[in-house]
This record gives C-alpha cells, structure tokens and sequence, in this order.
C-alpha cells in the first residue's frame, strides 16, 4: 500500500494546481466576447432590461473583486446559477454528472474489454498476420474521429439494425447499459485502440524481459508466468494511459453525447458555451478538472500499489 | 377519434421552466398553453374564440375589458378556477421584472368580482385581448402556488414547477427529468370537450424525448422509438415525405428569416455608409433570387416575404413576393444610386450554420452580378447580438416569430426605430413611427388594418430589410398520430392530438 | 575522377542508409506515400479537383456516384470529389499550423527548464498539472468560444494548450539525456549552457518529440474536424472534412457518399501520419550499443 | 579439499553437451552464436566458461534451458541425466527448469520482477518445487538469504528489488536460484555486479554447496581470476566456439591456444609496473562476419594458411584438455616428453 | 615526480541531500543525507599516477566528478595549480576545465550518439579555440593518430566503434583541449579483458609522452597497481590508506585494504583460502557508523574503534588511518574476532 506520506503529497500536489486552475477559468471566461447579459436576454430585451440583468449578476464589480467572490463561493459550493438553466449551477451539475460518470465508465469498461485480450492475443503472436490485423485495424480506430464513428454507429446498429436504441438515456442502472451502449461503444472504440496499443507494446517488451525469462527460468507455471510477471507489469503502464485518456474520454462526451443526446455534462459544457452561460461554464469546467484529477489521483495511487517503486514520494 | 395511449415527441431543446410568467425561450413558452390555459384562445384565421372566460367585453372608451369566467372549471387537483385564481395570475404576468410584463404595460388594473374580472388600463390597447389569449397570462392556481416557498416569484414559480404543478391546461407535468425526458399526463379536469363529447385530451400521456441532434431526431422517428419529432431539417422534408410510415407536416410560421441592413447615414467607423440609400437597399433585394435562396435553403417548403410580417400574421397586407428577381433593374437603381466600379459589403452570419453558409454562397454568386462584392464575417450568437446592438455591420442574417397574435409585436421589432433602433438597422421613418404610435391606441380594427396596411408600404419600399423568406414549422410524425397543431407562434398543441392503435 | 573519389565518401551516406532502412519497411512507405498524395492535394487542389467546389448546380442534387462525379454531388449539386480535394488544404493547413507552433514553443520551453530545473522547473510542473486537468477538448473549446470561431483562432486556441505536452515531453527527455555521460562530458569540455542544450541535448531529445508531432498532426486533424462538425473550426462553405461530414450527416441513410468520403479521407490521412510516425519511432531510436 | 579434485574426475558425467548449436534470424542466413558446442560436466563439478563478451557464453546457458528470446533455433544434443533437454516441449522443460536445473541470470538489474516483494520471488520458486507450507516456505526463504549474506534477511523479505543494491539484488537471484536445491546450476556470472570482498563470499558459497550436495556448477565469467579461485575446469569461448577446456590449473598454467595464452597474457601479472601489457591484436569478428575457418585466425598470432580456410576440429588430448586449434603452442606434455 | 602538487583536495566533503517533499516534513520524516564524501585529502603530483580503489558506492566516482567540477564540494576545497577551484570563473572556469578532463566509465554512453567522431573533435578544438581553420583537420588527424585510431573514423558515429575504439574517442576528445590533468573513472571496466590492456597501454604511453598527471580510478585492484605510482584506498567516502603502489599491495596497513587484497582473486589456482572473507555489509553512506567507519565489518575492531575516528597518520611508506596500523603491519595483530564462517 501506498505510504501515507505518498498519499499527502500527492494530495498537497492538487492544491497549487487547483487555484491555477481557478484563475484559468475565471480569466478566460471573462474574456469571452459578448455581453453575458445579452446572450442571456437573447434579442428582444431592452436596453433597461440589460442593465438590470448585468447588476443582478454582478457583472459591474471590479475582475479582482469578482475573482474573490468567484474562489470563495467556489470553495464553499456556491457555483452561481446558471442563466439558462436558471438554477443553481450546483444542482444543475449534480444531475447531469452521474450521466456522463456512467457513461464514461461504460466506456472504459469496453475499452479494457476489448483492448486487452486483443492486446494479449496480438502480443502472444508479435508480428504475426493476427498481430498485423489487429494493429492495423486499431490504427483506422485511431484516425477516425469520434463523432464520425457515433454517426456510423448510430445509423448502422442504431437505425439500419435496430440493435440498439437512437439515442437517449434510460430509466434505471440495467436500462442503460443498452441505452448508452452505442455512445459508449463511440467513445470507447478509439480509446480501446490507444489502450491496445500501448498495452500490446508493454506485453510485448515484458514478455521480451529478463525478468520474465528468469521466472520461466525458475520453472514457475506458465499460469502463473503469464498473471503474476507478464500481465501485472504490462498494466502497470497501461494504468497510466487509461488515467491520462480520462481527459480524452471526457472531450468524447462533449461531441458523443451530442450526438446520442445523452444528458450528460458534456453536452451541457456545449449547450453552456453557445448560450454564454458564465456561471454554468465555470462550473462545468471546474467539474472537469475535479473529475481529471482525481482520476490522476486515482490512477497515481493504483499505479504505486502496483508498482513499489513509485511509492517513495 | 379514438382515446387513450401514449404519444412519444423527440424535441430538439428541453424546457426548462415551463411558467407563464417565466418561460423565457422558445422551448419554454411553445409548451406553456399545455399546462396553463389562457382566458381567450387563438382560434382558426387569427379570431379570437372564447377560453377560460366565456364573454368579453371592451367598454366603449376602450379602457375597461369585463371577462365573465365559465362556470364549473377546475384546476387539475379538483379545486375550482375561480376570478379569485385570475387576479392572482394576472397580476403575477404584470410583473415588469418578468420578460413578458410590457405587454400588459397598459393594464393599471385588475379586479374581481364574483365570476367577472375586470381591467382598468392606462389607455386604449387594442393588443390587450390578444395578451389574453397568449402564454403569459396562463392561468395558475393561487392557492397552490403560494404555498410555495421562494424568496420571489422566479423562485417560487421554479418550486411550483419542480413540485408537479396544478394546472388549468390540458395536461400536468408527471415528470421532468432535465436534458432527457418529460412526462405529461392527461388533466382529468380539464374543461374543452373532444368530437366524442368527453372532455379533452385525447391522449393518455405524452412522453417527450430531448435530442437536439437532427440526424438522430429522425433517425429515432424512422426506428420507431417515437411518435414525432419537431424541426425536420427541410433538407430532409421531401425524403420524409416521401416515408411511407410518416407524416411529413409542414405548420403554416409566423416564422420570418430576414437580414437586416444597416442604413445609418454613417458606419461605426464614421465613413459614409452607401446602404443609407434606399436604391441601393432596394439593389439587393432585386438581386436576390429568393425563389433560388427558398430552394437551396428551405429546400422548398418556404414561402418569399410578402410584408415586413409573416403571412399569418392579423393585418398582413401583400400578396405578392417583395422584390421579384431583377438583376437589371438592381444594376440601374445602383447606377442612380451613383455606386460605380463595385460595392464592398460584408455579411455577418452565424458561425456554424449550414443555412448562413448556403444564403452567403448564393448571395455572392446572385450579387456578383450586379458588381456588389460580398464577403463573410462569422460569428457566434452572442456577437451577432452586440453587431446588431452597436451598428456595427453592414447586413446580417436574422430571424423572428411571432410571441402574441397580433402584427404590433413584429412591427415594432423590424420598423419602429424607438424599439431597438428598428431592429438594429438604424432606419428611423417619422412618418413610420407615427403611424406606429397611433395605432397602439387605435381600438377601430378598421383603421388600424389600414395604418398596418400603410405602414407595411412603407417598409416594403424603404427595403431597411434583405427580404428573404418565410419558412413553416416542420414536423414529421408517425402515420398513427392525428390532429397534433403546432400554431403558428409555434404552441406545442396536443390538446386535440390522437393516436391510433 | 581521384578529386571526386575523395570528396564523395566524405561524409558517408547517412541519409541514404537512413533511406535505405526505411524504405524497407511497408509501413514507412505507406505513410510517406500517403502523405505525399495528401501534400500535393493540398498545394494544387486547383489543378486536381475536377469541378469548383462552391460551384451550386441545381440540375445535379445529391446524385450518387458516377463517373462524371466519382464521390457523388451533395445537396447544392456540388461535386463531394473536389470538396473533399479542397478540404486537405484547409485540413493539412490544419495538421501543420495547429501543432507547429505548439512543438516549437514546447521545445524551446521544455528543454530550458529541464535543463535548468529550479523555480522555473516547478513553476513549469504547476503550470502542465493545471494544464492538464481540463480536458484537451474542453479547453480548446473554451479558448475557441473566447476568441471566436474560425481557424487561425483554432490554431491560437490548440497552441495555447498543446505546447505544455510538448514542452513536458521535452522536459523529461531532456531530463533523461542530461543524467547521460556525455552531457557530463560536455561540460567537463567547458562548454558553454546553449551550446550543450542545443548542439548536444536536444538532437538526442528530439526524435520522441517529432515523432508525438507526426500523431499530434494527426490528432489536430482530427479535433480540427471536430471543431469544424460542431461548428468551431473551419467555417462553411469552406471545404473542411469536419464541416464536410457535418453537411452530410443529416443524409447518412440517403446520400451517404456526402459524409462517407470525408470520413475516409480523414481516416486515410490520419493513417498517413501515424504510419509515418510509428515507423520514424522506430528508425530514429539511436542505434543500438 | 585436494582429493576432491580426483573425486570429481571419476564421477559420471550429469550433463553432456555434444554438437549445441544456436542460430538467429533467418535460414538461409543465420546469424550462428553457438557453434557446435560440446561439454561435458561431472556431478559436484564447478565449470568455468570464459571468453570474450559476445562470445556466447549466455547463450549456451540459455539454449540449455530453452530460453531463447526472441526465438533462436537450438540444435544439437544437450544431455541431462539421459534425457536430450533440446528435444523436449515446454511443459516437459518446465518440469526440469528451476527444480532440476536453475539459473542466474547475467542481469541483476532488470532479471528480478520489480514489482514483487523479493520474498514471493523466492517462495514462489518452493512453492513451485517443493512441498513445503507457506510458513516453511519462508523460513526456507530467510535461510537463503542469510546463506547468501544479506543481513536481517527476515526483515527484508517484504522488500521490493529496488530497494536492494545492484549486488543484493545479485544475491537475491542466487538465492532463488539455489531455493529449489538444483542438481545443476547455470550461473551467468554471477559475481559481475559484486564487490571483490562479497563475490570472495559467494564464491565460497557456490564452492561449499557443489562439494556438500554434489551441485554441478556452470559458472560463466569473464574474469580468469574468478575462476582460478573456484573452478574444477574450465572451457574458453571464442566467436560461439570452444577453443579449449581442461583442468583449471593446467590451463591457466600452460594454455595451449593461442587465444587463451593471448586472454591470460593480458592481464597484468609478473609484468614490471606501468610497462605495456600484452593485447590481442583487433577484434572480435561480429556474428555474421565469422571466417570461414578458426574463428580466431584474424587475429591469431600462429595463424597458417590453414586456419583461414578450416574449422579446427576439436581434439581431446590426456588429462581431459580439449582443444580446437590446427597450430597451438606447445603443451607441457609435449615438453616433458 | 616533483614534490610540488599540482592538484590537491584538502577536507573534501559531499553530502547529497535528498530533496525532502514538503509532505515528509509534515509527517516529520527525517530529513537524509547521502554522505558521498567525508574529508578527503589528497595530493597529486604533475606526471604522477594516482590510483583511486574501493569498493562500489564508496565514492570513487564523486571524487572524480568533484574534481571535474561536475560536483560542487559541500566543504573543502579543491587546488589546482594552487587557485582554488570555487574561485575561478567564466573563463578561467573555462580553462581549468579544459585543463582538468574527466574520462568516463562507459565509453558509450559518454559519446554523444548523434555526432560524428570528427564533429565532437572538432567541436572540442574550435571551442577552445585550439586550432583554427585547417589547422582543426589537422589536429584531428594527429588525434587519431595518437590514439591510433584510423583516419576514417572520422565521419563515423560512435555506434560503429567497438567498446576499445570508443573507449580511445574519448580519450582523444579529452587530449583534444591538451589537458594537464586526467581523470580516468573506470576507464576500462567495462571493456573485455583483452581490450582492457589496449586502453590501458595507450594510457601509460600518453601520460609518458605528454607528461600527463593521471588519476586512475578502478576497481581493478591489479590493473590500478599496474599503472599507478601511488594508491588510495577509500572506504566509505574517507581515504583510509595511501601510499605508493607497491608498498600498499604488498604490505597494506588497513585492515580494509588488507582485506580487498585478499579477496581479490589472482590467477594462482585455488588450493583453500589462507585469509578470512569479510563479513557483513557495506554500510550505506546514508548512515555511516560513528568512529571508524570500517569497525563494523574489522575482524581487529577494539572499543576504541567505535567510538574514535582514526586520523590518516603515517605509517611505513603511505598513510593509513588505522588505530592498529602498526600493530597489524608488524603482524602482532590485536584480539581477533572469531572467524567468520566462510559461508
Ligand atoms: N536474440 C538474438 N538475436 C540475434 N543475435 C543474438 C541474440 N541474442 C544474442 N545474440 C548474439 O549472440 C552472440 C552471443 O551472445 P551472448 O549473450 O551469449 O554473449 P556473452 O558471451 O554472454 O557475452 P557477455 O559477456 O557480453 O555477456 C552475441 O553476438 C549476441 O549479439
Ligand atoms: N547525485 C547524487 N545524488 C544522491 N546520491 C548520490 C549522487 N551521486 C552519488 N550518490 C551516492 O553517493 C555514493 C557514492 O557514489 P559514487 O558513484 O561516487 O561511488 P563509486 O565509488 O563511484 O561506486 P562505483 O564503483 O559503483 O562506481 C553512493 O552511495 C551513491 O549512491
Ligand atoms: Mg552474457
Ligand atoms: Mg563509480
Ligand atoms: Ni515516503
């Protein structure tokens, strides 16, 4: 287990981080062209009514005093509220997250479903016409973009098959898995192929290893070669990657849930940028640096449990 | 007809606060008239027809109306409607904060009085009785309402909403969840009666599904997963026309889409603008070849503009298209205009639209003729929104519909330079104004048609607008629903709908 | 005929044994091959295209295939052939514009402060941790909604963020080359700072970074697209895959040639450069000890 | 300890190597790193294999074992108690490797599992070879460690391999290796990593348990020291052959191939102070680059024309020397007689 | 060689701390230190080889990193030519550098492996300024002939040179800038034994011909008594012995060198040990033992070994800091420990 100084550090890390974090989404989001207020108003309201609306949202303080004000709620769970949703943007996230969190781990779930016994296949035969296959088949997931392949998706099984349903979200926990089985299967097919790609060449170099040689050497079972060398030290890396695509995964939801009208954060990150909805995009974009890091968090941790040697802070 | 069942309905946006009084976006307000019924009703060709009030009475000064309310209605919990409910609302629509308060700016007044209301107003509005018949002063109960906790009505209006509200309309809410789904239900109470001599609805349920993506819309109708789905692209209406298992609809809109040309004296910059010149405003619009742009754009199913207001709006006067194609006639109104060796105008269109992208392609190719070198400028809404409001473009690209049934509302949005500098254009026409101005007051319908008539003369030859096209509300539903009305200020409508089993 | 015996083993081919290694790999040759077709679409599309791809033609909607159209018309009759042709100069623009910069800054940035470390180092590591927290998208959708829509402010936005994870790339391997002998060595020559970080650290550092730089170009064609599809990116009419895909998408059961030729184009082109740089992962690695 | 010496030379051989060859790359054009190998090794017998890095030392003691990676073609016959391990499956050489036959790998750094505590790397071994319960497991893996001299063996068992230094962790390998009590052991020099005063202490070890349990020992090493201090007999690579083996003292004594003489020529000893060394002239000729004849011909101060063209058949002469070579100096046998 | 020095350390310390997170200082984790180096003292005369031994992580390598200012001392200092080392700046840090080379262990890993051979030369020359225009081509050619490398190797990389050969470039580069002083940290170590005497020849005809002061650092103990003069033992990052070559191989005064001697294995074949192994670990440089640092693992540690430092005195030719020196270079050793069980 990972040392308690680990995990402080760790956790002291996020601190700085955070409030750069802060200051990037405060900035940028008031240097976002257009009057908020307008965008808000949309074209028929008055020149009064604009006014009001600036000075109900504090928009005539001073950057420096809005910036205080910004940290503070932030900190104490005030996220504002949101101007087209016209309620707490706290709330409003709240009920949108479990959306794309579901969604996301769907997605991961089928990513490491399908990348790692392919990935396993592959590298058993390295440079074989299976291993050739199933790389080059991975390189087309890699260069095609998300939407592109919702869209197939979504045509094809969705609309030609009727495997699954055009879009749309479920009722319950089960009623999902089928629901967002598509948008989930979009997202997951070019992670899956990052994921089988990096793991096949971490397989491969492991299999390769001295360390490996040397347990074969030992005459250990190949059961227990294959679990206990080969696998748990492949992951290690792939661990990795999977934490970093995390960030990947969540700029999927944005187009992918579009796409499937998912009501996730995603699309609502979209619908909050076309509308101007100040407070909802920094709320949203909080949410997903709070969702990135603590899945580096995350993954941090998991890595050092599987890897002693990153547990010294 | 037949009864029962449950219809489903992809909507391209969600609502948010489905609220007379605060419903804000179209979403919003295109589904207040389910739940909350108004005193008067919009009925066929722009008449009025009886609603919640049975008789309506507008005193001979004009500043008095009496409503007698109809006996024996109730609100979806089984309490009465009483006189007492309708001060409440509208005295609750009155509230200035509110976005749709000016349009009962006139009333100074409202009292009750066993089952008649009456409304004092400032001055003589003939629009006031179609306020009446429009979404804000949908009518809500009081008591209920109250119970609510909020520290102002926006609050307490969004907690009566969460709570599942009562309701006077056809439906209540069952279920929202936001961004996905939302249920409504039939009011067993509600009073409008069906062909079958049973009160109205006919439907059970209606389930709407929100996915803003139109590929996926369809592709959702065409599976079979819903019933319906709104705003067909009309790049898509004749294939689904043409799907056996559909009903293409296309709802006749107060829907306008227009460009609004700057005709200040001076641009921003302070140079000389030349679209200050009526001829060349009018050089424009002669070479545009709107039958062209309704082709590629509405891929048909539009109509040219007639009037400076939709066709279905009251008062509409025009028959013919506003500025037949006539590339001949638009290269000597610039030569009067003393425009020689070319124009430079740039069009400001809304970053990401396929319809921008498609009027600017053919407005280049169209105005090449004619020696007008047209270039783009894109931006997002917002931008477009602060263009508009500080002069600072040469024409952009616009749209409208209609919020009440009545031209007053359109009219001084496009023409009347006090509101919003005549739709930003800068156009500012005494003569123009002041027939604005007295026909707000004008109670005579015949005069009035004849100001509007008047009025809409004069835009049409000032041409302060690239006149472009109407396009309808297109709506594709599976063959086994009827009667569903979207109107043409865009009300969800299904009060009357059916389905088939 | 002896001056020239001398001259011409002077330096002994290393490209041509570098040519010579690559082009005995399929995969090399795929990618370059690819590439190349791409760059010359992109530099002559004029010459290549067959028709104006603006150009409406009403007598010509949405019509399949055809020998006259080999990827079909789209809803304006306008040839999809010469869009997607037009499209890989706006795109390769894309792949290039939108990263170079960005590997540029990274670089230089990443290898001072590796080289360096201190303040600068740790100031650096907050900067890339707060960087990369947003998601990738999500950022540059968000610089992109402040500074407009269209593509040079694409390139701004994909610049803005994209320089850390070169730059962090960089760091690391400029890290690694450091610890090496033979910086030691270099500095026991008394050489001077930019010289050991530009003449000897960074030569050695920088074939991971052009090798991310080969898949960047291809992630930014790919989020370039993505921007264009969800109306952020290249602008319409402009012949962009992304905003190419995005007209088509509402005919993907009728007219599906309008999408599905973009679609494959970026597939192609994004193959292109992950050949490209997988093979260049492999023939840059310093040879073996 | 003198008598174990003729002990040993009438014991049965255990392990018998005739003709080993080890290819790589293609057919048509291999890349040959061991090349017609023949050895044979006694029960209780300490082995030296030296020769020049790339010569194939490693190889060999991987082809025994059949851990060739990526995979070469092993041909030839490797004899073990009667059995051709180069003619057995996987699984068949599974049940052999680690019980029968263990080996030390050449690499400390990277030849232990870095995520695994250094204790499961041990007891996994039993667990696989022996049937002894989880906490005699660990007894047994203390004691190994103790044996192998790394101090508060019992506390360090939760270790992982980064937390040992370069020479425990050399340790720690040996310790394995020796868990399941092989009958033979493939030691790819094993002292490389050490310090001069613990390799002495290993050393003593490998020597201690080849005489008490009669372990064969095939220690590889670059460093003739080394095996002067421990090796029964010793046999000298060059280019993937043997050029000569015999008994340790008369080999370093009186080397008869040229290569060998040149090999302990050049390491300083009996040579005035600061005065030039003996060096072999060029270098070892790459792996498919190898001449046509004795692979040392190049570079072979006796060469004749004979060397270039042919492959010196290994001879074996009295007092168990073999030797491949068509023009070697002159032995002391020659000499007495 | 003369009695002048012409590099001296005098009280050299290197203590590494390891960056301590601000989390551990929280939790109150002590702060460590790797002490590399404690209080060397050294002298090298010009012409003179010094040989440096020891064992791994005794801090060979930092002493020779030290002295090519690759290290900064923590205490003490360093002499050259009698101008102290912290002192010199700019370019006068420039030309100490070029007069004090560093040859490295791995003769690989120390070439940069994207430049050709004649580039790094090249570079080595111009930057000094050492020759200019042809006079550059020229000095390379004589470079390579006085490492004997051929003319052609000039455009080639180090990939394409066996270990000997790359061993021999660097040793070039190093001569490139004409230094007085070399440093050779293992400079043969990693090459075969029959490569080994080639470097190592070519090293004792340089230094011959160009008057070069060597520090020869190895653990090689019979390569390191071939060429060096003089020897240092270190041991745990002090100098427990020094003295010329031959006295301390044959007569060592420390218990330590005695015992590295003892089992460094010769080529005498085996016929049972006479010496005993040494027990026990080296202790790391994270926690040196108080008193002498050798008590723990010295088969003659009295008391007083624990508890006091021995202090490098004179003792036959060298110094040593033994508190028994005398004692055990007369063979009258004090109480021995039982004998540790040779395993
Ligand atoms: N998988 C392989 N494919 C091709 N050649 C190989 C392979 N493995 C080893 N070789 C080559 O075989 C030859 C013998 O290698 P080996 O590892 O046995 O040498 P060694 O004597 O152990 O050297 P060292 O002392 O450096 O360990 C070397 O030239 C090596 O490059
Ligand atoms: N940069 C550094 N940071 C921390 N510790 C270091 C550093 N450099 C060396 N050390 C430590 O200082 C001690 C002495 O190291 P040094 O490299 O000088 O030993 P050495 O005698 O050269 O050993 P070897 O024979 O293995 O090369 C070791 O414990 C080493 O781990
Ligand atoms: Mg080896
Ligand atoms: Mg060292
Ligand atoms: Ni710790």
């Amino acid at each position: 287990m990972p040392s308690a100084a680990y995990l402080l550090s760790r956790l002291l890390q996020i601190v700085p981080t955070f409030l750069l974090v802060m200051v990037f989404i405060f900035l940028f989001v008031r240097l976002l062209p257009g009057d908020p207020a307008i965008a808000m108003a949309e074209a028929k309201a008055s020149d009064q009514q604009l006014a009001e609306i600036r000075e109900r949202m504090g928009l005539n303080e001073p950057l420096a005093v809005q910036f205080g004000y910004f940290v503070k709620n932030t900190v104490t769970g005030d996220l504002g509220r949101s101007i087209l949703m016209k309620r707490p943007v706290a709330e409003v996230i709240l009920e949108r997250l479990p959306v794309t969190v579901y969604l996301s781990l769907y997605a991961v779930a089928l990513s490491v479903l399908v990348a790692a016994p392919l990935a396993l296949f592959a590298a058993t035969r390295a440079n074989g016409p299976a291993d050739i296959a199933i790389r080059g088949l991975f390189q087309v997931g890699l260069s095609m973009p998300v939407f592109y392949i919702g869209l197939v998706l979504l045509t094809v099984l969705g609309a030609k098959l009727r495997l699954f349903p055009v879009g749309g979200y479920g009722r319950s926990f089960i009623d999902n898995l089928y629901h967002l089985a598509l948008p989930a299967l979009s997202i997951a097919l070019y992670t899956s192929a990052i994921l089988m790609r990096n793991l096949r060449a971490s397989l491969v170099e492991v299999l390769d290893s001295e360390f490996v040689q040397f347990a074969r050497a030992k005459g250990l079972p190949r059961r227990i070669v294959l679990t206990r060398h080969v696998l748990r030290n492949a992951l290690v890396s792939a661990v990795t990657l999977l934490g970093l695509s995390i960030g990947n995964l969540m700029s999927g939801t944005l187009v992918t849930e579009t796409v499937f009208a998912v009501p996730g954060v995603g699309r609502l990150m979209l619908e909050a940028i076309f509308a101007r909805d100040y407070p909802l995009i920094q709320g949203l974009t909080l949410t997903f640096a709070v969702i990135v890091s603590l899945t580096f968090l995350a993954t941090d941790i998991v890595q050092s449990w599987l890897d002693p040697r990153l547990r010294q802070a | 007809v037949e009864r029962g069942g449950a219809m489903s309905f992809a909507r391209y946006d969600d609502s948010v606060l489905i609220d007379p009084v605060w419903a804000e976006r179209n979403p919003d307000i295109w589904m207040v008239t389910n739940l909350y019924d108004t005193l008067l009703r919009n009925g066929e060709k722009g008449a009025l027809e009886p609603g919640l009030a049975e008789k309506h009475e507008v005193s001979a000064d004009g500043k008095t109306i009496t409503l007698t309310l109809r006996q024996g209605v109730k609100f979806s919990d089984g309490s009465a409607l009483s006189a007492g409910d309708v001060v409440f609302s509208l005295e609750r629509a009155r509230n200035p904060d509110g976005p749709w308060g000016n349009l009962l700016a006139s009333v100074t007044g409202v009292k009750a009085e066993g089952s008649t209301v009456t409304l004092s107003l400032k001055q003589p509005d003939p629009t006031i009785l179609s306020v009446l018949a429009t979404f804000n002063t949908g009518i809500v109960p009081k008591a209920a309402y109250e119970k609510m906790d909020g520290a102002n009505d926006q609050e307490k209006a969004a907690a009566f909403y969460a709570a599942g509200p009562v309701t006077s309309g056809p439906f209540m809410l069952k279920e929202h969840q936001k961004g996905s789904r939302m249920v409504f239900v039939r009011n067993p109470n509600y009073w409008r009666n069906g062909e079958d001599g049973k009160p109205l609805p006919y439907l059970d349920e209606v389930d709407f599904e929100i996915i803003p993506d139109d590929a996926t819309r369809i592709l959702k109708l065409q599976s079979g997963e819903v019933d319906g789905a709104e705003f067909i692209p009309f790049s898509r209406v004749a294939e689904l026309s043409a799907d056996p298992n559909l009903d293409m609809k296309l709802f006749p809109s107060s829907r306008i889409i227009y460009a609004p040309i700057n005709s200040r004296e001076t641009k921003a910059d302070g140079s000389k603008n030349p679209l200050a010149d009526k001829r060349v405003r009018q050089a424009l619009n002669y070479a545009t070849d709107k039958s062209a742009i309704i082709r590629l754009v509405t891929f048909d199913t539009g109509m040219p503009m007639t009037s400076l207001m939709p066709a279905a709006t009251t008062y509409h006067a025009g028959s013919e298209p506003l500025y037949p194609y006539d590339p001949a006639r638009a290269q000597a109104l610039l030569k009067e205009a003393g425009i020689e060796g070319g124009l430079d105008i740039t069009l400001t269109t809304l970053a990401g639209s396929a319809d921008d992208s498609t009027l600017f392609t053919a407005l280049q190719q169209m105005w090449q003729g004619i020696g007008v070198n047209l270039k783009v400028e894109q931006v997002d809404s917002p931008t477009r929104g602060e263009k508009n409001r500080s002069g600072t473009f040469d024409i952009h690209t616009y749209g409208w519909a209609n919020d009440i049934n009545d031209p007053a509302q359109v009219t001084s949005w496009l023409g009347y330079y006090k509101h919003r500098q005549a739709v930003g254009t800068g156009w500012n026409n005494a003569e123009f104004n002041t027939l604005f101005e007295t026909s707000m007051t004008e109670t005579d319908p015949e005069k009035r048609r004849e100001e509007y008539k008047k009025m809409q003369e004069i835009y049409a030859e000032e041409a302060p607008l690239l006149f472009l096209y109407e396009t309808p509300f297109a709506v594709a539903l599976a063959k086994s629903v009827r009667d569903y009305v979207q109107s043409p200020l865009g009300a969800n409508d299904f009060s009357t709908a059916w389905k088939s089993k | 005929m002896t001056t020239l015996d001398r001259i011409a083993p002077a330096r002994p081919n290393r490209l041509s044994g570098f040519a010579a290694r690559a082009l005995k790999r399929p995969a090399f040759l795929a990618g370059f091959a690819i590439l190349g077709a791409s760059l010359l679409l992109a530099l002559f599309p004029a010459a290549i295209a067959p028709y104006d791809p603006l150009a409406f033609d009403m007598t010509a909607i949405q019509q399949g295939p055809s020998l006259a159209h080999p990827f079909g018309t789209d809803g304006f009759g306008r040839d999809v052939l010469s869009r997607v042709i037009w499209a890989y100069r706006v795109d390769m623009q894309m792949a290039f514009f939108a990263t170079v910069f960005a590997m540029l800054i990274g670089l230089t940035t990443g290898a001072l402060v590796g080289f360096y470390g201190g303040i600068a180092d740790a100031i650096f590591g907050r900067v890339v941790d707060a960087v990369i927290t947003f998601p990738f998208l999500v950022l540059v959708i968000a610089i992109v909604a402040v500074l407009g829509p269209g593509l040079v402010n694409m390139y701004v936005a994909i610049t803005a963020v994209n320089w850390v994870y070169y730059a962090r790339l960089t760091r690391a391997e400029i890290m690694a080359q450091k610890a090496q002998d033979y910086a030691a060595a270099a500095r026991v020559l008394g050489y001077s700072d930019a010289r050991i970080i530009f003449r000897h650290l960074l030569p050695n550092a920088i074939s991971p970074v052009i090798v991310y730089w080969m898949t960047d170009m291809a992630l930014a064609i790919l989020l370039g697209s993505s921007l264009g599809y969800l109306g952020l990116g290249a602008q319409p009419p402009a012949a962009e895959w992304g905003v190419l895909i995005a007209e088509g998408r509402n005919f993907i059961m009728t007219a599906w040639w309008i999408s599905l030729m973009p679609g494959i184009a970026i597939v192609v082109t994004g193959l292109g450069f992950s050949l490209l740089g997988d093979s260049l992962a492999d023939l840059l690695r310093p040879k073996g000890r | 300890m003198l008598d174990r010496h003729i002990d040993a030379a009438a014991r049965p051989a255990v392990l018998e190597i005739r003709n080993l060859t080890t290819s790589f790359g293609p057919q048509e054009r291999p890349l040959v790193a061991v090349d017609g190998l023949s050895l044979s090794l006694k029960a209780g017998e300490i082995h030296g294999l030296v020769g020049e890095s790339g010569s194939g030392k490693s190889i060999t003691l991987r082809s025994i074992l059949g851990l060739i990676q990526p995979r070469g073609r092993v041909g030839g016959e490797i004899l073990w108690k009667g059995r051709n391990l180069a003619a057995l499956s996987e699984r068949e050489l599974g049940a052999i490797r680690g019980k029968e036959i263990a080996m030390i790998f050449q690499e400390p750094m990277t030849s232990l599992n870095p995520l695994l505590p250094v204790g499961l790397q041990i007891t996994e071994n039993l667990a696989a070879h022996t049937g002894l319960a989880r906490a005699e497991r660990e007894r047994e893996a203390v004691a190994l460690l103790d044996r192998v001299g790394i101090p508060g063996a019992r506390a360090r068992l939760a270790d992982f391999p980064h937390e040992f230094s370069g020479g425990m962790r050399q340790r720690v390998m040996i310790a394995i290796a020796l868990a399941s009590r092989p009958q033979l052991l493939l030691a790819d020099e094993p002292t490389t990593a050490l310090d001069v005063t613990i390799q002495d202490q290993i050393l003593r070890l490998l020597q201690s348990l080849a005489a008490e349990f009669g372990m064969s020992v095939i220690l590889v090493t670059h460093d003739m020291g080394v095996v002067a201090a421990c090796c029964d007999r010793v046999s000298v690579m060059y280019g993937g052959r043997l050029c000569e083996s015999g008994p340790t003292a008369d080999v370093i004594a009186a080397p008869r191939h040229p290569y060998t003489r040149g090999l302990l020529h050049s390491i300083p000893r009996g040579v005035a102070p600061r005065t030039p060394l003996y060096s072999i002239p060029g270098v070892p000729p790459g792996l498919g680059e190898r001449p046509p004849g004795c692979a040392f011909a190049p570079r072979c101060p006796n060469a004749l024309d004979v060397c270039r063209d042919e492959k010196p058949v290994p001879s074996v002469s009295a007092g168990g020397r073999g030797l491949a070579c068509h023009n070697p100096e002159p032995g002391p046998t020659e000499e007495t007689r | 060689m003369s009695a002048e020095p012409i590099l001296s350390v005098s009280g050299l310390s290197v203590r590494f701390s390891k960056p301590r997170p601000l989390a551990h200082q929280l939790l109150g984790h002590p702060r460590q230190e790797v002490r590399a180096l404690n209080g060397i003292d050294l002298a090298v005369a010009r012409g003179e080889t010094l040989g440096i031994v020891g064992e791994s992580g005794c801090g060979k390598s930092t002493l020779a990193r030290c002295l090519a200012g690759l290290v900064t001392p923590t205490e003490g200092e360093i002499r050259f030519r009698g101008e102290r080392l912290a002192d010199l700046r700019g370019k006068d840090r420039r030309a100490y550098n070029r007069r004090v080379q560093l040859i490295f262990q791995d003769p690989y890993s120390s070439l940069n492996p994207r430049m050709t051979v004649g580039d790094m030369l090249s570079e080595a020359l111009t930057v000094h300024r050492m020759r200019s225009g042809s006079g550059v081509d020229e000095r390379i050619g004589e470079l390579f002939e006085l490492v004997r490398l051929p003319q052609d190797a000039r455009d080639k990389y180090p990939h394409e040179f066996s270990g000997g050969q790359r061993q021999r470039i660097a040793i070039a580069r190093a001569l490139a800038v004409e230094p007085e002083c070399l440093i050779a940290d293992e400079l043969v170590s990693a090459l075969d034994v029959s490569v080994q005497a080639q470097v190592v020849n070519l090293m004792l005809d340089l230094q011959d011909r160009l008057g070069l002061t060597v520090l020869f650092v190895a653990h090689d103990l019979r390569l390191v008594r071939h060429v060096s003069h003089r020897v240092a033992v270190i041991y745990l990052g002090s100098v427990v012995e020094i003295g010329p070559s031959e006295t301390v191989f044959s007569a060592p005064r420390h218990p330590y060198s005695q015992a590295l001697l003892a089992a460094a294995p010769t080529l005498e074949v085996k016929e049972g040990r006479k010496t005993p192994a040494l027990s026990g670990e080296l202790p790391s440089p994270l926690a040196i033992p108080p008193g002498c640092p050798f008590h723990i693992r010295c088969p003659y540690a009295a008391e007083r070994c624990r508890r006091e430092k021995p202090a490098l005195l004179p003792h036959g030719g060298g110094l040593a800091a033994c508190h028994f020196a005398e004692e055990i270079a007369a063979g009258t050793q004090p109480v021995r420990k039982a004998e540790p069980q040779p395993a």
